[in-house]
């Protein structure tokens, strides 16, 4: 979808007057439904839809070695897949460096220890420790993809059960472990986990939430990911610069509207009930 | 994993020997307060204070433009090509378009590595903004930074040196584009901080759960138009250190600009002074 | 000289601009001002009571080939329809990187068009001048020589010697005064010859 | 004008300027280019040099590891060198996978390691069959103007010399290894090798030290590794034939660069250990 | 491959409770997502994809594929990296999702009206969420959805299904890959169930000539019950599209 520079020019009064294209203000949301459990030979999953953008996000655990200069510390790795349903530009590789920016910073997102403690996930220390893959999946792209995803992946965190270890035989250099049956399983602690709220500056004011159109008119934006009360990354995005002043208000922007969006997601969580008829057949 | 038959292999598996030195017992806290006693760092600079810059251009004879830059141990080239054609387009583009990439000289890696990657990603958003694209449209124009040294800040002297580098090209740029990197840890603010310095700040120190911040922000600046043109966080910081930490970084960056342009008048008198020498062997 | 210059780097702000001074080459205007967009020097050309504020590099400039420059282009391949040659030069300036272009029959000369044949107009290997067309959405740049002082300036002939100019559209072998067709530009006399650029490599050796 | 000349003809260019004896950038046909050489600048690395040949810039970073000798050299370690070409050094690289070029050098760098046997293979075996030294010699082109081998060998002997290895107790029963990094020892050197490189210009005229377009232009090239009176490899590529006299010619003109490139290296040295 | 295990058991139940000539429960869905012109979600038992259509629309790319006399049909075929139980490390660019993606497009070809769109490009794109076997047939049920959802005329319906042949003699239907794994030879067959064409068959293993009747009569069987199932749900859809907007433009 390209804009013309009239559209352009409505999308900029619409934000100027605090009435968007699609009816909402500044700093509101579009309609998100969230499911969790969708996967079902996953170890914990979840699915988001912020309006028309839609994100499947699935949690693999295996069991793996350290790296031998971290003995002590799990393994965290995110893969992001742009399926093709999403926009044919996707196809074949077209989606690589979308998914690479947002695996990236979803990485850095993750990176404190204040924010997801690596060090729980080490089984043995320097023989054994679980690695956990978060797989995400793109179906669909209508905008702000960075908050959605991230608002996905902290969910099916959630969701995931790792298994516990009943027993350690250590024999020379094999290690076997006994692991528990999935029924029996402990819960991912993510209340640190990060939520991202990507600030889209337009004319003179910041919005949340772009959709697909308001990301077009707009040459820069920031993303944040907020963990508790500090940011636990900050990355600018788009061809623009900006005042230190406006990033400033744009952090801020982002600080409250994250703290949010994380309580939203907690209640919402807490509410799931186990469905059985889930996912795309609603 | 595959042989890879274009390179010399060596044997199947080797370990650093690092690993096998006697165990380091000291716990990160320690580490810290050796790192930083009274107020001054381990290169005994103050917590504000940046290293030296040194700065050259046209390292690289064979590039358009070049740039090598030192932050105390840390050593960055940078050069820059002439614009080509954007491969694998079909389309016409308006605006032409920056490739950027930042390679570290770590050994047995020979890919890019996600930070790399992540570096390239974070320089060309950095430069796209200085560049005017609209000058060459439908081209590309490439900038390649290697680190020969890593000692910390490796990102910001690469875009530092890339600025320098594109107007050493006569790339058209809208403004001096410099950067700054500021590592913050246990409520102090390292300014451009060494690798031993950054490493630190990457992780969590307290472990009695206070709510310090740590963590490491780079941040470029456009120098007239005083604007910011690229931020990168990482860590866990909150409000009120990011809100100081930007002011020491634009204070930092705005002392970097005379160096910088310091550096550009005189290599343009130099090639003025060489061309005029060019031209009274000729007529004479 | 170099006392006297003016020197700037990219993002400096030069000076107000009104009606007197305008932006030129090498610079852009931004609220009001214009500030350089290269490192190198001012000049200010006056041009119908208007100043001009351009800024030069001391260097090579960062150019690609806009549509009107007279370009310098080595033929690579003839076609029935076609020639594709290799951009060399803009104005002066040169370039490191060739530029991909090509020169279609219909463009070679401005008269007679539909009973020129490339194979007598240009042979691979020429150096042409020649004018670019206005840039399309095609990757590749067009040129044109349908003007006088466009054509072929350097060729060799079938043996490998020099060839001089002896009609439009004529050159003739300076060692076997064989004569072949071209389609010659005719040039306009430059006074800086090689011979003294070798006088000057050996005054330096010295 | 002349830059021009020299895009659009550069063979020309050249001819005319090889017909009054001298070379375009102002040197006599048998004069060497300066060399620089510094190291140990990078101390990351257990070993470095910076090589500058003319404007050719090489960077050579020398990193040992632990590895296990092969079944068939129990008692030897390993030198594992490797030339990358990054794009960063020439707008003919791409990057990517090694090119052919850097393909090529590697190899002859290779053998001019192996035939000169200025490392030991033997020395670098700490326990043989269980534990050995793997030293992975990298080399990064930063500048590419000719004569690529030339300061590849001499960065890498510059590096050789820095080396420095920590002591190692080996207990080859439990398979326990402790370095101690404060005791370090030099690797000894057994011999320099030094490489000097020719190109053949129009099937007759010699150029030493060629740059990056005399390379591109000549119609042979010649690439002689001495070491001291021994000739440890000769590298070339097709191209002019030689007659056997002109062979000798350049034998001869290696010979004479030999000392001055081994007191850069003890220059640069002396310097370090200052 | 041995088939000691019993794929059926004596008293002719398959491993998940099937009978021989049971299909596994399909529930599907017509216009999950708002951007692509027509898509579709199908699940077969525990197999789940999603199916997403563009186009009729320019050739993309180079425009020297594209045919003066008909549309091209493009297909790509991939697996979410947690798909199967086992964590894959692409989700596709390997030899079998590239060979999935030509059967998908030669089974489409047979039913696209392709002549209707010279010059034009249409895209489907499958996406595998879970696969439990049979994930081809799943690929091709749920494309044919999605092809219509997106309005692109097809001469009928393409359905596919799997079949297998239990201890020699008794062929069953459907196959899940539980029993793929145990064994037994499966036919896999993509028809065109209205006019009893064949578009597409492939096997795996071997078995005797005699038994081919028998188990592709099966497997043609299960081809026309899908039919069935996919025929009520696209009449659902449009009536209830149809109810919504007041059957606009019927009239």
């Amino acid at each position: 979808m390209t804009l013309c520079e009239a559209e352009k020019t409505f999308v900029l009064h619409g934000v100027e007057e605090n009435f968007r294209i699609d009816g909402r203000e500044r700093e509101d949301y579009r309609p998100m439904e969230l499911e969790t459990d969708i996967v079902s030979h996953a170890f914990g999953s979840a699915r988001l839809r912020l309006a028309n953008t839609d994100v499947l996000v699935a949690v693999k655990i295996e069991v793996d070695t350290p790296f031998p200069e971290r003995p002590f510390e799990g393994k965290l790795e995110f893969f992001v897949d742009c399926s093709a349903n999403a926009t044919p530009d996707f196809e074949g590789r077209g989606g690589e460096d979308v998914a690479i920016e947002i695996s990236n910073t979803l990485s850095a997102a993750y990176h404190s220890p204040k924010v997801f403690d690596l060090r729980k996930l080490c089984i043995l220390k320097g023989r054994k420790c679980w690695k956990i893959f978060v797989d995400i999946l793109l179906l669909e792209c209508g905008g702000n993809l960075f908050d959605a995803v991230s608002l996905a992946v902290k969910a099916a965190l959630w969701n995931t059960q790792v298994p516990l270890i009943r027993q350690i035989d250590i024999d020379g250099n094999n290690v076997e472990l006994k692991v528990s049956e999935l029924s029996d399983c402990q819960r991912l602690d993510v209340k640190t986990a990060p939520v991202m709220v990507t600030v889209c500056k337009i004319g003179e004011h910041c919005i949340v939430d772009p959709n697909v159109a308001e990301e077009q008119c707009s040459v820069g934006s920031i993303v944040v990911s907020v963990s508790e009360n500090k940011f636990s990354t900050v990355l600018q995005t788009g061809t623009g610069s900006l005042h230190s002043s406006t990033l400033l208000d744009c952090l801020k922007l982002g600080y409250k509207v994250a703290q949010r969006l994380d309580d939203a997601l907690w209640s919402t969580l807490s509410k799931i009930q186990p469905t059985e008829d889930v996912g795309f057949l609603k | 994993m595959p042989i890879d038959r274009k390179r010399i292999n060596g044997p199947e598996e080797t370990v650093p020997y690092n690993l096998y030195t006697k165990l380091n017992t000291k716990s990160l806290l320690q580490e810290f307060d050796e790192l930083f006693c009274d107020g001054k760092r381990a290169d005994n600079r103050a917590p504000l204070e940046h290293r030296k810059i040194f700065l050259k251009t046209g390292v690289v004879s064979q590039a358009k433009g070049s740039a090598y830059i030192e932050l105390g141990k840390t050593k960055v080239i940078v050069s820059v090509f002439d614009p080509r054609e954007i491969p694998n387009r079909t389309d016409y583009s308006l605006k032409g378009e920056i490739y950027c990439e930042f390679n570290c000289t770590k050994r047995r890696l020979h890919q890019q590595d996600a930070e790399e990657k992540q570096y390239s990603a974070i320089m060309k958003q950095a430069l796209e903004s200085t560049v005017c694209r609209h000058e060459f449209p439908n081209f590309q124009v490439d900038i390649y930074a290697l680190v020969l040294h890593n000692d910390g800040s490796p990102l910001s002297a690469a875009i530092t040196a890339a600025g320098v580098a594109l107007s050493h090209a006569g790339v058209p740029m809208y403004d001096l584009i410099v950067s700054a990197t500021l590592g913050i840890q246990h409520n102090v603010k390292f300014l451009d901080p060494s690798n031993t310095e950054q490493r630190l700040c990457d992780v969590s120190i307290s472990s009695d759960g206070k709510e310090d911040s740590h963590g490491i922000i780079v941040i470029s600046m456009l120098h007239t138009h005083e604007q910011i043109s690229q931020f990168y966080q990482v860590g866990n910081i909150s409000l009120e250190d990011i809100t100081e930490s930007v002011k020491v970084l634009e204070t930092a960056c705005k002392d970097i600009v005379p160096l910088v342009q310091k550096h550009l008048v005189k290599h343009i008198l130099k090639t003025i002074k060489n061309n005029e020498d060019y031209v009274i062997l000729v007529s004479s | 000289m170099a006392g006297e210059l003016l020197i700037c780097v990219p993002g400096q702000r030069l000076c107000l601009c009104d009606k007197v001074y305008t932006s030129g080459q090498g610079t852009y205007e931004r609220q009001g001002y214009i500030y350089s967009q290269l490192a190198g020097y001012v000049d200010i050309v006056e041009k119908d009571g208007v100043k001009i504020v351009e800024v030069h590099t001391s260097g090579e400039q960062t150019v690609v080939p806009a549509q009107g420059d007279i370009v310098t282009a080595q033929v690579n391949i003839i076609t029935q329809q076609y020639c594709k040659c290799y951009i060399k030069c803009i104005g002066d300036a040169v370039l490191r990187r060739p530029y991909r272009a090509v020169l279609r029959r219909e463009d070679i000369r401005a008269t007679e068009k539909d009973k020129v044949e490339v194979y007598k107009s240009f042979r691979p290997g020429d150096i042409i001048l020649a004018r670019v067309l206005p840039i399309t959405e095609a990757h590749t740049y067009q040129l044109s020589t349908a003007e006088n002082e466009l054509g072929v300036v350097i060729a060799h002939s079938e043996y490998g010697h020099p060839m001089v100019p002896v009609s439009w559209t004529q050159m003739q072998c300076s060692k076997t005064y064989v004569k072949e067709f071209r389609k010659v530009a005719k040039v306009v006399p430059e006074n800086i010859n090689q011979q003294r650029l070798i006088k000057r490599a050996e005054l330096v050796t010295e | 004008m002349a830059e021009q000349y020299r895009s659009l003809h550069p063979i020309k260019y050249y001819r005319d300027y090889l017909v009054h004896n001298v070379r375009p950038d102002g040197r006599q046909f048998d004069k060497f280019r300066p060399v620089i050489l510094n190291v140990g600048s990078i101390d990351t690395a257990d070993g470095s040099a910076i090589a500058k040949v003319g404007r050719t810039t090489i960077v050579c970073g020398i990193k040992a590891e632990f590895c296990r000798p092969k079944a068939e050299t129990p008692d030897q370690g390993f030198i594992v060198p490797n030339l990358e070409l990054p794009p960063l050094c020439s707008p003919k690289f791409k990057s990517g996978p090694p090119s052919d070029q850097a393909q090529v050098l590697t190899q002859i760098i290779a053998d001019i390691i192996q035939h000169s046997k200025c490392v030991d293979p033997k020395d670098l075996c700490i326990f043989p069959d269980k534990l050995a030294w793997c030293l992975f010699v990298d080399f990064i082109c930063l500048d590419y103007d000719g004569s690529l081998v030339d300061a590849c060998i001499m960065a890498l002997m510059g590096a050789l010399r820095t080396v420095t290895l920590p002591s190692v107790d080996y207990d080859p029963s439990l398979d326990n290894k402790l370095v101690n990094l404060e005791e370090r020892k030099h690797l000894p050197i057994h011999s320099t090798p030094i490489s000097a490189t020719f190109v053949i210009f129009d099937d007759k005229i010699i150029l030493a030290d060629p740059t990056v377009d005399e390379e591109n232009l000549c119609t042979g090239i010649i690439t002689i590794v001495l070491k001291g009176d021994d000739l440890c490899c000769i590298h070339k590529p097709g191209g002019s034939p030689l007659t056997e006299e002109e062979l000798f010619e350049y034998i001869g003109k290696s010979k004479k660069r030999a000392p001055l490139i081994n007191n850069l290296i003890e220059a640069a040295l002396e310097n370090i250990n200052k | 491959m041995s088939t000691n295990k019993e794929l059926i058991s004596k008293i002719g139940l398959r491993l998940d409770g099937r009978r021989a000539n049971e299909l596994r429960r399909i529930r599907c869905k017509l216009g999950v997502f708002t951007q692509p012109d027509g898509s579709a979600y199908l699940e077969q038992g525990l197999t789940k994809v999603l199916a997403a259509v563009y186009g009729p629309h320019q050739v993309r790319g180079g425009r020297s594929k594209a045919q003066h006399d008909n549309a091209i049909v493009n297909c790509q075929f991939s697996m979410a990296v947690f798909s199967t139980n086992e964590r894959k490390r692409r989700p596709r660019g390997d030899r079998k999702s590239t060979e999935l993606s030509m059967h998908l497009q030669q089974a489409l070809l047979s039913v696209i009206k392709t002549e209707l769109y010279p010059w034009s490009q249409i895209d489907v794109y499958v996406e595998v969420l879970h696969a439990d076997g049979g994930i081809y047939p799943a690929c091709v049920n749920a494309s044919t959805l999605a092809l219509i959802d997106a309005g692109i005329p097809i001469k009928e319906y393409v359905c596919a299904c799997t079949a297998s042949l239990a201890n020699n003699d008794t062929p069953m239907l459907d196959i899940s890959h539980q029993e793929e794994i145990i064994g037994g030879p499966t036919l896999t067959v993509a028809a065109l169930p209205m006019s009893g064409k064949i578009v597409l068959m492939e096997m795996s293993q071997r078995f005797h000539l005699d038994h081919l009747k028998k188990v592709l009569e099966k497997a043609l069987k299960g081809c026309r019950d899908v039919k069935q199932i996919l025929d009520e749900a696209v009449r659902l859809h449009v009536r209830d599209v149809g109810s919504s907007t007041g059957w606009a433009g019927t009239g």
